[in-house]
């Protein structure tokens, strides 16, 4: 039986355009873990993360969320997942505070929560500009404070460290590790090697033909 | 109705033949068309079967 | 929802530059109409109304091609469609943001286009009616329209193709309700029949543009 | 007996079963309309006597009506099917949906060219804005912008539900086009001729042996498009599957 918070994959087979990409990925996450999915470019490491978190259909094989498959969630399936893609989801022409404030109202009051003690992305301590004019290491600091007021068990970031600097990488082990001991769940899909503070429970190689 | 009022369509042929011609010619077009598809889908198929076999 | 608003106002706002574009082409072609068909007050006052409407038309096609572009390009679009509230609602909103961008200069410039086609002064305030309908029924097909290309970079092209032919009712009432007062006859029933279109769009097209995004997205 | 439907559908849902299925149906349509046709051609041209009023121009109508009863009806079958494609996400739907539309639009065309060589002899020009040949006209461009729409996208389901939901809120609009375009004629009536014989034919009482012709030439129109949408949609359905096992068999053997 899953458990609450668990992700359990079974022979999932993608597809992107004409191409299957990999092989059958069986993956179960458990509660306050994280998966790690590493491989080269193109492997479908972004296509097996925007599929779990709703955009797009597997060619074959089940996703359950704490026992129940995506189809039977439903609608309900979104306040579920807090998904980090290749796109920061913020508005370049709003202020980081403003940013903040705009993915409230679009997370709503359930979806929201206020990082507790002290937030790792503290969106007051970047300048007060509108964020296209900010570096790109600041847009994603935006957006992973957007991140941190999440209240969604299930996170799917997507290279995730691009463009952080030495301490923002660190923050986000923090973050990350905040995020799993309070009982939440995560698949991290990247390149660049991981801060040490942070062990994954399995690392999904895609890619290679088994 | 004799032949020549048939063909003449009491001096409405210029209409009446056009317009049949018309409609005759692009129901014609659509099989012509239904035919090149099919070509083309078997051709897709078996040129996917070939990409396919490629890999391992 | 409020809060909704305001941010998307302010969204406007901050951007103006390119919310202004479409207001700015539609008095640009509204001019160009003199220019090729002569000065002469009985000619203009009497093609005025189906200019001003195919004008509109042109402008909200330019305006709503993009709406949801800049949201599929920064990533923000993903956001909404993860979003647990209505996706209808939130469209509605962004719908309202457009519809205020771009149909508050066009109802504001009505006095001076009215100038320009010597329009008689009485019957301005069925052009303000007709034209807040009209816009309104065209930013709902903006949005539509949008949505269904925005995966699409050059969606300028095919979006024209798509709205036009739905917005020919739209096209003929509200030309009709201007030409009718024009002529002292009695323009309500284009009036009513425009507000009854703009309420089924209303009804209607936020369901499909929200289906229309969550394909662009596949979800 | 929602067992027995529900299980009707996903037989006939399940693309390889349709391939082989759709087959043997086709063939009965083609002789169908072939033959239908073939006797409403010589009822119309041959047996109908001359209208009254028009002499035998008015036989155009025996090309004219039915295909532009075909452009509606096809307008409509893409709105259905591209519902069911929508709400069950049955891929075979959205193959019949892009098969039927270029078919839609070829009557559509061919409702215009017939209506304009109708309207030559009776009112002196190619032309004419009248209401019918006006919503056909829009009906055209709403067939275009279906088909441009369903083939700008790489991702072929992309494009086909895309075309879905255009084709769902233009079905909606088809009848609002006709009545706003007939009202805008009645507006302006007198500007451009007096009676109108499409209305002059259609609601007087037709003599009978003018009328079966029409009917089945309908039916003929109608066969055809079956025969026709069948075999349009194994070949969008195997462009669908190109991957598919079933697609290598239905391929090998010819």
């Amino acid at each position: 039986m899953c458990g609450q918070n668990m992700l359990d994959i079974e022979g999932l087979v993608l597809r992107r355009g004409r191409r299957l990409l990999a092989r059958r990925i069986d993956l179960r996450v458990d509660r306050g873990a994280f998966a790690y999915i590493v491989g080269p470019n193109g492997s479908g490491k972004s296509t097996l993360l925007r599929v779990l978190a709703g955009f797009g259909r597997p060619e074959e094989g089940v996703i359950r969320w704490s026992g129940r498959t995506i189809g039977e969630w439903g609608g309900a399936y979104r306040g579920e997942v807090a998904f980090l893609g290749h796109l920061e989801g913020i508005k370049p022409m709003l202020t980081p505070e403003e940013n903040l404030a705009y993915r409230r109202l679009l997370v709503g009051p359930t979806g929201w929560r206020v990082p507790t003690p002290s937030p790792f992305f503290d969106a007051s301590a970047l300048p007060d500009l509108p964020c296209q004019r900010l570096s790109a290491g600041q847009r994603r600091r935006v957006s992973l404070a957007c991140l941190e007021h999440s209240a969604a068990p299930l996170w799917l970031l997507d290279e995730p460290l691009t463009s952080l600097d030495h301490d923002g990488v660190a923050a986000l082990g923090g973050l990350l590790a905040r995020h799993l001991m309070a009982g939440g769940t995560a698949v991290v899909a990247s390149h660049q090697p991981l801060p040490p503070t942070l062990v994954p429970a399995t690392v999904l190689e895609l890619g290679t033909k088994r | 109705m004799t032949w020549s009022t048939f063909w003449s369509m009491g001096g409405f042929a210029l209409y009446v033949w056009p317009a049949f011609g018309f409609g005759f010619l692009v129901m014609v077009g659509n099989l012509v068309s239904a035919a090149r598809l099919e070509k083309r889908a078997r051709r897709e198929v078996r040129e996917a079967q070939e990409t396919q076999a490629l890999e391992p | 929802m409020n809060g909704l608003l305001g941010a998307q106002l302010r969204m406007i706002y901050r951007a103006r530059g390119d919310y202004l574009a479409p207001v700015i082409f539609y008095v640009l072609v509204a001019s160009l109409f003199p220019l090729a068909l002569g000065p002469s007050p009985r000619l203009l006052s009497l093609i005025a109304p189906g200019v001003i409407w195919i004008d509109a038309t042109l402008a909200s096609v330019v305006a709503f091609a993009g709406l949801f572009r800049d949201d599929y390009d920064d990533g923000s679009l993903e956001q909404m469609l993860l979003s647990p509230r209505p996706l209808e609602l939130i469209v509605l909103v962004r719908v309202f943001a457009g519809w205020v961008s771009l149909s508050l200069p066009l109802v504001l410039l009505a006095p001076l286009l009215a100038l320009w086609f010597s329009f008689p002064p009485p019957i301005l305030p069925v052009l303000l009616v007709s034209l807040v309908l009209t816009t309104g029924c065209l930013t709902l097909l903006g949005a539509l329209g949008s949505a269904l290309t925005v995966g699409l970079r050059h969606s300028l092209v095919l979006l024209p193709v798509l709205l036009l032919p739905l917005a020919t009712p739209v096209l003929i009432f509200g030309a009709h309700a201007v030409l009718l007062a024009e002529r002292g006859l009695d323009p309500r029933t284009p009036l009513y029949v425009l507000a009854a279109l703009f309420f089924l769009a209303l009804a209607l097209i936020p369901k499909a543009t929200a289906a229309a995004l969550r394909v662009a997205l596949e979800v | 007996m929602s067992g027995r439907w529900s299980r009707w559908i996903h037989r006939w849902a399940s693309p390889p079963y349709f391939y082989r299925a759709s087959r043997p149906w086709g063939r009965v349509f083609a002789v169908v309309s072939f033959v239908a046709i073939a006797i409403g051609l010589y009822g119309g041209l041959w047996l109908a006597p001359p209208d009254f009023q028009q002499g035998n121009g008015f036989r155009i109508i025996y090309v004219h009506v039915p295909s532009a009863w075909m452009s509606l009806f096809i307008f409509v079958f893409l709105a259905v099917c591209g519902l069911i494609g929508l709400i069950w996400r049955i891929k075979l739907a959205h193959a019949m949906a892009s098969a039927a539309a270029p078919i839609g639009a070829a009557f559509t065309a061919i409702t215009l060219v017939t209506g304009s060589l109708w309207a030559k002899p009776m009112w002196g020009t190619f032309w004419v804005w009248d209401a019918r040949l006006t919503s056909e006209l829009i009906l055209f461009f709403l067939y275009l912008g279906v088909i441009a729409l369903s083939r700008s996208f790489e991702n072929q389901q992309t494009g086909d539900r895309a075309a879905a939901i255009l084709a769902i809120v233009g079905a909606v609009d088809v009848p609002i086009i006709h009545y706003s375009v007939d009202w805008w004629q009645t507006l302006h009536q007198g500007a451009i001729f007096r009676g109108n014989p499409f209305d002059g034919h259609l609601h007087t009482t037709v003599a009978p042996s003018m009328l079966w012709p029409l009917l089945v030439m309908w039916l003929g129109f109608m066969c055809y498009f079956g025969a026709l949408v069948l075999w349009r949609a194994r070949s969008e359905i195997l462009l669908r599957q190109l991957d598919t096992g079933w697609a290598r068999e239905a391929v090998g053997a010819p």
